[in-house]
């Protein structure tokens, strides 16, 4: 059956003035000062616009948003279980479709997007992303990253760097690094195994109209996509609540982040540094990573490298395009 | 006009959802509630349903999934069986606290070790609390008929809860009976389209499941609990109504059988009534003025009718068909309630329970009967000697 | 049942959420030692804190053995210590002080300029100033100690050490001999010991006896 | 039956405890004004209206949308009610526009709330 949808067309911005002024995550939460998940989230609700719904699975950005029975959104939104954001989003996407199908309901198809942490995108909520993503659902999946589950008080989640302090990666006598593991590489685990997912791209809050044409680009595709968003977070990484975006411009300048798109198949980045600062310059603002002794920076220093050969290798021979997605 | 046809449980309680006209369907396998979705696949396909027919990943999902269609506004069904039905446990309490009204058809399976296809009790009786609607049918007619009757209570703006329609495993799941399926015109009549609570929507924006503070999670809980004091009410008038527009013969809550002059009666739930009722003429053929009660809902338990329909009766025996290990009566779940729902007669039933129907295994009429043995023994005896009886494994 | 004395710390959150709870520790356990049954506890709702939200933290004491200990806040404070003192202006902090209650800040200014921005300061038997700041100046981000864990940073090594000086000081509630017991940075207790600002004001006659000055 | 079997009993949420049906609340359209935050703030950003070159840094930095480029007089608002004080349009801003002051040292701005939230 052939449905006009009426799926939204969202054209990018090409300044800071022509982006939607009014606030959709609007003033008034208990994020922390200095919150990059909070800014992330306002940057994010202005570039989808009012025709949007939230999904939120549990994290910071339920628990300090949607305090006491009142909240930042001025879309609708709807707390998930930090387990099922992905799933929850696919029962709205289909009740919408159904619902215009059946003629109950006329209006813009809503830009559905799920707002969910690390841990709810990629710990405990993977299951339910992973299967969003595989049936094909209209939903831009958002895994805004602070690197730990911060809303608990700072515990290690699979986007944890290596050598990071969490309360339940404390350094010691016997474990003197902290986190001893290496993280997940999110995008390439969604890139890998998702078909039907034809857009996926990674942001961070010192980016704002890069981050914000990237949100629109996602919401246009009739598609599931997948945005992951570098969000600091000044209590969990222990740096000065001032230096928030400046420490999202030293990831990308360091190669702890990289920036860019992937769109059917093909790799473009952004500001991509010409030479790469050592990783150090990024650590050493953070209490996170003080307690680290030269040998780990190093080993932290060699993670990087490689991540950096990566983007040279992606720029370089942009991978082939399978048939089925283009 | 309504047909007559062969239809399995499933089958039904499929028939039941198309009826209803469910408009988002989550599916996920595992036997032996498979074959409903197997159903609604083929009507989806064929266009019989305008739905959409969502795969879960799993039984968690599934009830994530028709939670955020009924957020959205949709006809939201679903449906599992044992260690699916406790796979999505986190979720049971975010749809009842968010007021979703959809419903899951549940088809009983033994809960594992090690697996164990067959019927129990405990799959869904462990979601007791949660906030759900629980109803068990006895027959593949009372499923269908349960399905529409549990949208029209839950979906009812009193209530606006979720519902699990609950059939057995194989017994009901899986063996045909006839079924008179419903003209769509006499469904509508009785079943009114969903009508979601603010739904999430763009032109009026809002919050669902925002974080509350301890005292405001008090009333939360007092305002769902005030909502089972009006459910029963709602069930009296869908009841009433569909036995009218349907032509059936429900008793709203409790199935009564020959209990009005019993001095020895069952009480029981689900599929293994059938053979119950069938013991009990076989006892009355004896002498034994025996009788038989049968629970159409769990939740909201009906407290008052149990009392009234079995207070006279000499000897009580709860046939358990679902599990609570080193529970008060170290056997199942409905003896506490029913002893409970006894307690403030002057008078009461001597009250004892037997474990049978576990693990999917059957219940003979002679296994009936031998309960009816040590029934009558307890009036002679004038106690109980046992809170519950393991039947086929008795010391 | 004998009477419950209440002591409230405000801090700002995450900056200076261990040094609250060091001031509610080292204070709490010096009390103890010195015989008194006490409770100390984080506000829970107030958590997970966020830097710089207004946070409490609490210390009950009392002569006898408390008898309702599961309680969210303190709605009665006799003391109440603000270790950031723009909490003044933001917080309605001597809400359900008693008359005559002892109100401690951590600051370099003048008394009198704090006292402006609390309207109902009129309830205070006293105002205490120390400059916690300049004493020690180290704040410890630390979570060791969250959320019901034990401290593992060690306690009174930054700005809770003159704090708590100052309170025994004033109080007399602790001996300055026990908190050095208690706190690692002794030297910065003396000071904040030494060098409390004091000033009377119109309720400190209905102080209640313990509390000298 | 000898007695009359007790009720269910009966529940009373006082008008003041009630809490939403399905604890579904309105968004917010403006502003959350249940939920100011300005009393967070140790430091106030202060501006220098002559420095500002309207780059709008600082609008698009803000996690708490505090300031707001205001058409009409093409200057920038600063939003009191709710800055936190975290400082990073202080420290972004290109032209250093924005100085940071303490709080103490202005006597506007009290709202001395009962609870911290």
């Amino acid at each position: 059956m052939n449905v006009d949808y009426k799926f939204q067309k969202l054209e990018p911005a090409k300044s800071f003035k022509a982006i939607n002024r009014a606030e959709m995550y609007v003033p008034g939460h208990r994020t922390c000062a200095g919150c990059g998940p909070a800014l992330n989230y306002r940057l994010v609700a202005k570039a989808a616009g009012p025709d949007t719904i939230f999904i939120g699975p549990t994290g910071c950005m339920y628990v300090a948003n949607a305090s006491y029975l009142c909240t930042p959104y001025a879309v609708s939104w709807i707390h998930a279980q930090i387990t099922n954001g992905g799933a929850v989003a696919s029962g709205i996407e289909a009740a919408f479709k159904t619902l215009a199908r059946k003629k109950k309901y006329d209006g813009p198809f809503p830009n559905i997007i799920v707002m969910a942490g690390d841990g709810g995108s990629v710990d405990i909520g993977l299951q339910a992303m992973s299967a969003m993503m595989y049936r094909n659902h209209k939903v831009l999946f958002i895994c805004y990253d602070n690197e730990s589950y911060a809303n608990t008080g700072i515990q290690t989640s699979p986007t944890t760097p290596y050598g990071a302090n969490t309360t339940f990666t404390p350094p010691g006598k016997e474990i003197p690094e902290g986190k001893v593991l290496f993280p997940k590489y999110v995008p390439q685990m969604v890139i890998g195994g998702h078909p039907a997912v034809k857009y996926v791209a990674t942001t961070s809050v010192a980016h704002p109209l890069d981050l914000t044409n990237k949100v629109r680009k996602a919401l246009t595709y009739e598609c599931p996509t997948f945005l992951h968003m570098l969000a600091p977070c000044p209590k969990g990484w222990k740096f000065d609540e001032k230096l928030t975006r400046e420490m999202a411009k030293l990831a990308v300048e360091t190669g702890m982040w990289s920036l860019f798109e992937w769109e059917n198949g093909v790799y473009k980045y952004q500001n991509v540094p010409k030479t790469y600062k050592p990783i150090a310059e990024y650590m050493k603002n953070q209490g996170r990573f003080s307690h680290l002794k030269p040998e780990h920076i190093a080993k932290m220093q060699a993670f990087v490298d490689e991540r950096i050969a990566n983007v040279k290798a992606n720029t370089a021979i942009p991978i082939p395009t399978p048939s089925s997605r283009s | 006009m309504a047909q007559e046809k062969m239809l399995t449980g499933c089958a039904a309680a499929a028939r039941g959802a198309q009826l209803a006209e469910v408009e988002v369907v989550c599916s996920y396998p595992i036997r032996p509630y498979t074959a409903i979705m197997m159903e609604l696949a083929k009507m989806v396909a064929n266009g019989e349903l305008n739905a959409e027919f969502i795969h879960g990943e799993g039984e968690h999902a599934q009830v994530s999934v028709v939670l955020g269609a009924a957020a959205a506004g949709a006809r939201a069904f679903t449906g599992s069986s044992g260690v699916g039905v406790t796979y999505a446990m986190e979720v049971y309490s975010p749809m009842s606290g968010g007021r979703y009204p959809v419903q899951m058809a549940i088809a009983d399976r033994s809960l594992d070790p090690p697996g164990d296809f067959g019927s129990e009790h405990t799959d869904a009786m462990s979601t007791r609390g949660q906030g759900w609607i629980l109803g068990w049918a006895s027959s593949p007619q009372e499923i269908l008929d349960n399905t529409l009757i549990a949208y029209r209570v839950g979906e009812d703006k009193r209530v606006m809860l979720p519902q699990m329609t609950c059939q057995d495993g194989y017994f009901l799941s899986h063996i045909a009976d006839k079924v008179s399926v419903p003209d769509i015109s006499q469904v509508r009549e009785f079943l009114p389209p969903f009508k979601a609570h603010n739904p999430l929507s763009l032109t009026c924006p809002v919050s669902h499941g925002p974080q509350i503070r301890p005292d405001q999670g008090a009333p939360m809980d007092a305002q769902r609990a005030a909502t089972f004091f009006d459910v029963p009410k709602v069930i009296e008038e869908a009841t009433a109504d569909f036995n009218r527009i349907f032509k059936r013969n429900y008793d709203p809550f409790l199935e009564k059988y020959k209990t009005e002059d019993a001095d020895i009666a069952f009480l029981i739930q689900g599929a293994h009534a059938n053979t119950c009722r069938k013991v009990v003429d076989a006892l009355r053929k004896q002498g034994v003025k025996a009788g038989m009660a049968r629970p159409r809902w769990i939740i909201p338990w009906p407290t008052h009718q149990i009392a009234e329909a079995l207070g006279h009766v000499k000897a009580l025996g709860v046939v358990e068909t679902s599990t609570c290990y080193g529970g008060s009566m170290r056997g199942g779940n409905l003896a506490p309630e029913v002893r409970a729902s006894l307690y403030d007669l002057d008078e009461r039933p001597l009250v004892t329970s037997f474990m049978a129907g576990l693990g999917g295994e059957t219940i003979w009429p002679e296994e009936f009967h031998h309960m009816a043995k040590v029934l009558t023994q307890m009036i002679k005896d004038k106690r109980a000697s046992q809170y519950s009886y393991w039947v086929g494994f008795e010391g | 049942m004998a009477k419950v004395n209440e002591i409230t710390v405000w801090v700002r959150g995450v900056l200076q959420d261990k040094e609250g709870r060091d001031v509610m520790n080292a204070f709490g356990q010096a009390l103890a030692k010195e015989g008194k049954f006490t409770q100390m506890f984080d506000n829970y709702e107030d958590l997970p804190d966020r830097v710089l939200v207004p946070l409490r933290k609490y210390v009950r004491y009392s002569d006898a053995e408390l008898e309702h200990k599961y309680l969210y806040t303190n709605d009665h404070p006799e003391i109440v210590v603000i270790m950031e003192p723009t909490i003044v202006k933001g917080m309605n902090i001597l809400k359900g002080m008693p008359d005559g209650g002892i109100l401690f800040v951590n600051t370099n200014r003048p008394a009198d300029y704090i006292l402006k921005f609390i309207p109902n300061a009129d309830v205070l038997g006293a105002v205490a100033t120390v400059d916690c700041f300049g004493i020690s100046g180290v704040q410890t981000v630390d979570f060791s100690g969250s959320e019901g864990g034990v401290d593992a940073a060690g306690l009174g090594a930054g700005i809770a050490a003159p704090m708590v000086g100052a309170m025994a000081r004033i109080t007399n509630l602790v001996k300055k001999e026990t908190l050095a017991g208690i706190v690692k940075d002794v030297s910065a207790m003396e000071r904040g010991y030494n060098e409390v600002k004091f000033q009377k004001l119109k309720k400190f006659h209905t102080m209640s006896s313990q509390h000298g000055g | 039956m000898a007695k009359k079997l007790p009720e269910y009993g009966s529940v009373n949420v006082p008008k003041d405890r009630e809490v939403p049906f399905g604890a579904i609340t309105p968004a917010p359209v403006k502003t959350q004004d249940l939920f100011m935050t300005s009393n967070w703030r140790v430091v106030r950003p202060v501006i220098d209206h002559e420095k500002c070159t309207r780059c709008l840094t600082c609008y698009m930095a803000c996690p708490d949308a505090c300031w707001v480029y205001n058409e009409k007089d093409d200057k920038m608002d600063w939003i009191a009610g709710f800055c936190k004080g975290c400082q990073i349009c202080i420290h972004d801003c290109p032209v250093n526009a924005i100085s940071a002051v303490p709080e103490l040292d202005f006597e506007d701005g009290v709202v001395r709330l009962e609870k911290p939230f």
